[in-house]
């Protein structure tokens, strides 16, 4: 219950082994094309609808997408390309997604702010603020009780901290003991307003952990290896039944919150500070440092280069979905009859 | 047949289901230490045991999101939300969440779910204890709406509830928890989505749900002996699915149609079946559609003024012996 | 007469109310740096300063409990909800306190307050940010409930909202805020409760809530240009109170009656005003009363598959023109 | 931000003088009279509908309603009679409303529930666990922005702390540092349920108060001069801008939940040990040893007596209300008309 305002540092207890080191890098740089790359279809106006990037967040989620087994099951907001993306789908599933094309991971239906993979445990996006806070800890209670040892990741932003779901779900997860890891990534903004504006504590998920009797967890969240080194933590922590964590991880949104915001409520000096500790290039520079050869990662780079214009390819080629999935898929029987 | 409460049924039908599958949990505030505030659920955390039958905190959110999540992952969870007006504190879970994540993830996520309320007015609770909200929960596409008029119906149609592959909301009438009927013993399990013709009758159909259906049958004997009209009674049991089947063919025969609502007026379901008459059999009516609901006014306290709102057999007698 | 958008005429009747009176305050999320995830309140801030136009956290209960908090000790408070889908997390709020405190404590208490919300579809924002909820609204006795169809009615209604003594639900539709018509300059207020005829004519009624206003209008030139229909278009304009003298004046003389809504199917608007008709107006009417809406079905994201869904003027012609 | 499992000592700030502390005593035995017949009545079935009573916790309310001035604010719940009736209500309309006659204090609309004395400043009585903390929070808003200098006064139960409009509501007063004292009346349980069962931290509301800034007060709320030393402190904080407080007083309800709950699931022997800690002898015995004459003493219990007596007379000879108020007053008009 110990309660700490200072960011943590590494503990040298997951150390990376260089394919390791390689395979998050791999990850981060392919979300960040993907980022990259919603936001240039964005502008030629190929998108359909909102899209909420993550580019400048990658680190996260990419750590995460690492340290988790195949069978936990991760729950994530509308800005939640990276953390489906990193459980094993394609690129072209969400490029087709936020294109309205009938590749796309839910062919259309759901939209950005939905991406969902159950067969690869990314159990939903939700655009409603809280509301997946309470449902991972209900997938968590599922594997608790089936005994799986799975675990269950909860994503969310700043300013999701101060509405009712959050506390509720926590409360819940601690006294159930539920193998659940609260991941809060403080974007420091809620849409336009500057989450210290509104919130009563300087730091929103870390400085309410002991309202729940849990450890008050704060990392940088621009730091690939220290991002795994905590999940890493808090996910034995939950399968050795040892309950919940909420992290905080502090880190950057680049664009506008949304695809209608140009971002303009934030100080160019900050935008500034933020881009000059964007994770990519931070991540690309450490493995430099620590020996790995420019080379192998130049081949990352191209690999993802071509993936994301392949994706793209496909993506811009597919059709519409048909007329008929419109009325599809409400009820178990895939219909959407409500009478005889 | 065994004769059974209400609220007897209720755990008969939770604990039919549960022996049968393992995966079928249950949770909720007060429910299983103390077997529910209306003791619904006695007996369940004996039988269960404390993995299966959970007490929570005072947090519908988490409670639905508990049962939400567990879904989605293999349970199938029975949730209790004490009164039904609780509902509004988690709406988001029930109308945003659960109702649309199946048709949003293009059919990936199945959500074999019960939501237990205890719905309806005649226990002198007021406006925030004693509401009928089946209209709040059939306004949601995405969720099916069951509620029971008597024990065996409880039974038959909760057990359907929790073996159903979708979520259910199932309102339980707090006013009808003590009163006993015949019950079937052993596994009994209804269909939902079908209506119960609870009294034939060729000269109106009155569709009731409920608490309003004892007192629908009530008038119907009244009706039958002071005036001579022959009465069907629909007991609707569910409203999604919804038996428009049965609704249609009874009109079509007794021509005039009157429905039974214990909701406020304003959007409640028989505003809905009456529409449904309205287009589809206009060229059978012979008379106007008429609907006795609680006005559209909050619930007072007080027996006497709560008597007033709620549809008694008065007032049904009194329309439909007035209906052209 | 200035042109004015949708979204300018709400910032313009706030500006017009809080000008003549200081207890009027404003607050929901990035509502005043930022004017308004839709822009509609930008300025405000400027010209009534940080202590009337406030941002809030995240936190709709928060938000609808200060607003009910003030407006019970003299403040008459404005709320934004950004989304009308995101009153599910704090329906308690408008359900159960806001819509029910006058009542139960027999009058004592005054809630002069307004709570605006973006509604409906069109832009492609998915299930969860697309809802037309005015009918979850009209469901519940003591909340009254607005919802224009173009900036001038934006403008006199919002104004009358303000003034008025009891809770509002203000309802914007997210797709028209760019729209801009001619909106009356200067102290401008319209009376709540009263539909607008917006196209006289004698064969069909056609009543419409807010975008489908627009599209009823063009449906009927259509019907009256290919099928030689005349219809009289009734925007609603508020759903409570309700103008039913105007609908049933106007059936009265038709003798046709087609409803047009964008909440989905069950229990909306459109089933209140039908049942309306076919108990009032059983024998003034000579065809089956039809309603036109969003299937029973949560939104689709993609521009394809939503456009299937919510109402369009080829399903009105089609309905109408098929009418027997 | 300190926090602390210790309950609060007296700081000697606010001493009592003699006539405040008849005062206190006659509040308290008020309400207790007030309570217990309550509860007789109930017995004789004469009470209709629900009651929930606040016997053995009287020291709150009545400490408060003390400290308060006339034109502050008060919320509380469903279990309100003592927080309603210590602003100044008579004992004839507490019982006729929950006997449902037409003196009673809402004729019959309300009940037992929703006791509310708008004149008085009772703002309200709720039965939606939660809601009205947010409200409370309306008002403070409300008398910061006209400034008034008046104080809201919230209170609610240990149960309630787990909900999300609690959480909602305290951050929000908090960083609008709005003048209102939320008083949370640990009686260890819910309805049937232990708090401790539920919650993730001993002290359900004084160990939360670090998550908005706080500091954690936690005090005994069977000491009715602590307990107005406590609101005293708060009050003057709200008042003079000093923003919102957060108190946990420890209690006991000696019945159990409502009229339906013999209150079978506490040991005896936790019941025992309160009800040897009731703060009405407790406080009764605090004066005699401080020199006030048992005589004084005894002459507020007859003048008690005699006033629920009277007051049990005027509410069973009121006639039950009119029909016709169960049509009035949904709108402000005074009527029900939804259209024309
Ligand atoms: C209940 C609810 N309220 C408001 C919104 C609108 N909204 C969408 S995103 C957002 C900001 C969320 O901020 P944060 O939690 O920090 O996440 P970020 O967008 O920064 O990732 C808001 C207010 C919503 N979707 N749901
Ligand atoms: C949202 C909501 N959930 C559940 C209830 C049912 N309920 C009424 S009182 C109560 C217990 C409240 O406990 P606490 O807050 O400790 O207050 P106490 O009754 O002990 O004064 C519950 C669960 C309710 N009224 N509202
Ligand atoms: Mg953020
Ligand atoms: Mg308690």
């Amino acid at each position: 219950m110990a309660k700490s305002t200072e960011k943590a540092g590494s503990s040298g207890k997951y150390p990376l082994d260089k394919s390791q080191q390689l395979e998050l890098y791999r990850i981060m740089a392919e979300c960040r094309a993907l980022q990259q790359r919603a936001h240039d279809l964005f502008m030629q106006n190929l998108v359909k609808g909102t899209t909420h990037l993550g580019l400048g967040q990658e680190a996260i989620a990419s750590a995460f997408g690492l340290a988790m087994r195949k069978d936990d099951y991760t729950f994530c907001t509308y800005r939640g390309h990276n953390h489906t993306y990193v459980r094993g789908i394609t690129m072209t599933s969400v490029l087709g997604e936020i294109m309205g094309r009938d590749c796309g991971l839910l062919r259309g239906k759901g939209g950005s702010m939905h991406l969902t993979s159950v067969e690869n445990g990314a159990m939903g996006s939700y655009a409603i603020i809280g509301a997946h806070m309470p449902i991972a800890a209900g997938a968590a209670w599922s594997a608790q009780y089936r005994g799986t040892e799975q675990a269950a990741v909860c994503f969310f932003g700043d300013g999701t901290t101060n509405i009712g779901a959050f506390h509720e779900a926590i409360n819940h997860a601690a006294i159930w003991k539920l193998p659940v890891v609260y991941v809060c990534e403080n974007n420091q903004y809620m849409e336009y307003t500057a989450i210290r504006d509104v919130t009563a504590v300087e730091n929103p998920a870390a400085d309410r952990a002991s309202a729940y009797g849990l450890e008050s967890i704060l990392v940088d969240g621009n730091d690939a290896e220290l991002m795994y080194e905590t999940a890493m933590t808090a996910l034995d922590k939950a399968r050795s039944g040892g309950g919940p964590s909420l992290i905080e991880a502090s880190t950057y949104r680049h664009f506008g919150h949304s695809r209608a915001d140009p971002g303009k409520y934030r100080p160019d000096e900050e935008v500034a500070e933020w881009i000059a500790r964007d994770p990519l290039p931070a991540y690309r520079s450490k493995l430099l440092s620590v020996g790995i050869d420019e080379s192998e990662l130049a081949a990352i780079d191209a690999n993802t280069e071509s993936m994301i214009d392949q994706a793209t390819e496909e993506a811009t080629n597919s059709p519409p979905p048909p007329d008929e999935i419109a009325f599809t898929d409400v009820w178990a029987d895939g219909g959407a009859a409500w009478r005889n | 047949m065994a004769q059974l409460s209400y609220r007897e049924a209720v755990a008969a039908a939770m604990a039919q289901e549960m022996r049968k599958d393992p995966n079928i949990v249950f949770l909720g505030e007060d429910v299983a230490a103390a077997g529910g505030v209306f003791k619904a659920t006695v007996g369940l955390l004996d039988e269960f045991g404390p993995t299966r039958v959970r007490d929570m905190p005072i947090s519908e959110q988490a409670i639905l999101g508990a049962t939400m999540g567990a879904a989605m992952t293999g349970l199938r969870p029975i949730a209790e939300i004490m009164f039904s007006d609780f509902l509004a504190v988690c709406w988001d879970l029930v109308a945003n969440e659960i109702a649309k994540m199946r048709y949003m993830t293009n059919g990936q996520v199945n959500l074999p779910l019960v939501i237990r309320a205890g719905n309806g007015g005649g226990a002198r609770f007021g406006a925030q204890h004693s509401q009928s909200v089946e209209n709040w929960a059939m306004a949601i596409p995405g969720i099916k709406v069951v509620a029971p008029s008597n024990a065996a119906d409880v039974k038959g149609l909760l057990a359907a509830s929790i073996q159903d592959p979708d979520p259910v909301l199932f309102f339980e009438q707090k006013s009808m928890y003590g009163l006993k009927c015949d019950v079937p013993e052993g596994d009994y399990v209804l269909p939902l989505g079908q209506a119960n013709i609870s009294r034939e009758g060729s000269d109106v159909t009155i569709v009731a749900l409920a608490a309003m259906v004892p007192k629908a049958l009530k008038a119907a004997e009244i009706l039958q002996d002071k005036h001579g009209l022959s009465c069907e009674v629909i007991d609707l049991r569910t409203l999604v699915p919804l038996d428009t089947k049965s609704i249609i063919e009874s009109v079509t025969k007794t021509g005039r149609l009157v429905t039974v609502e214990e909701n406020p007026r304003l959007c409640g379901w028989g505003a809905e079946i009456a529409s449904i008459a309205a287009e589809e059999l206009f060229w059978n009516l012979d008379a106007p559609i008429m609907r006795i609901t609680t006005p559209h006014i909050p619930l007072a306290s007080v027996d006497k003024l709560e008597d007033l709102m709620i549809p008694s057999v008065d007032r049904i007698v009194d329309v439909v012996s007035e209906m052209d």
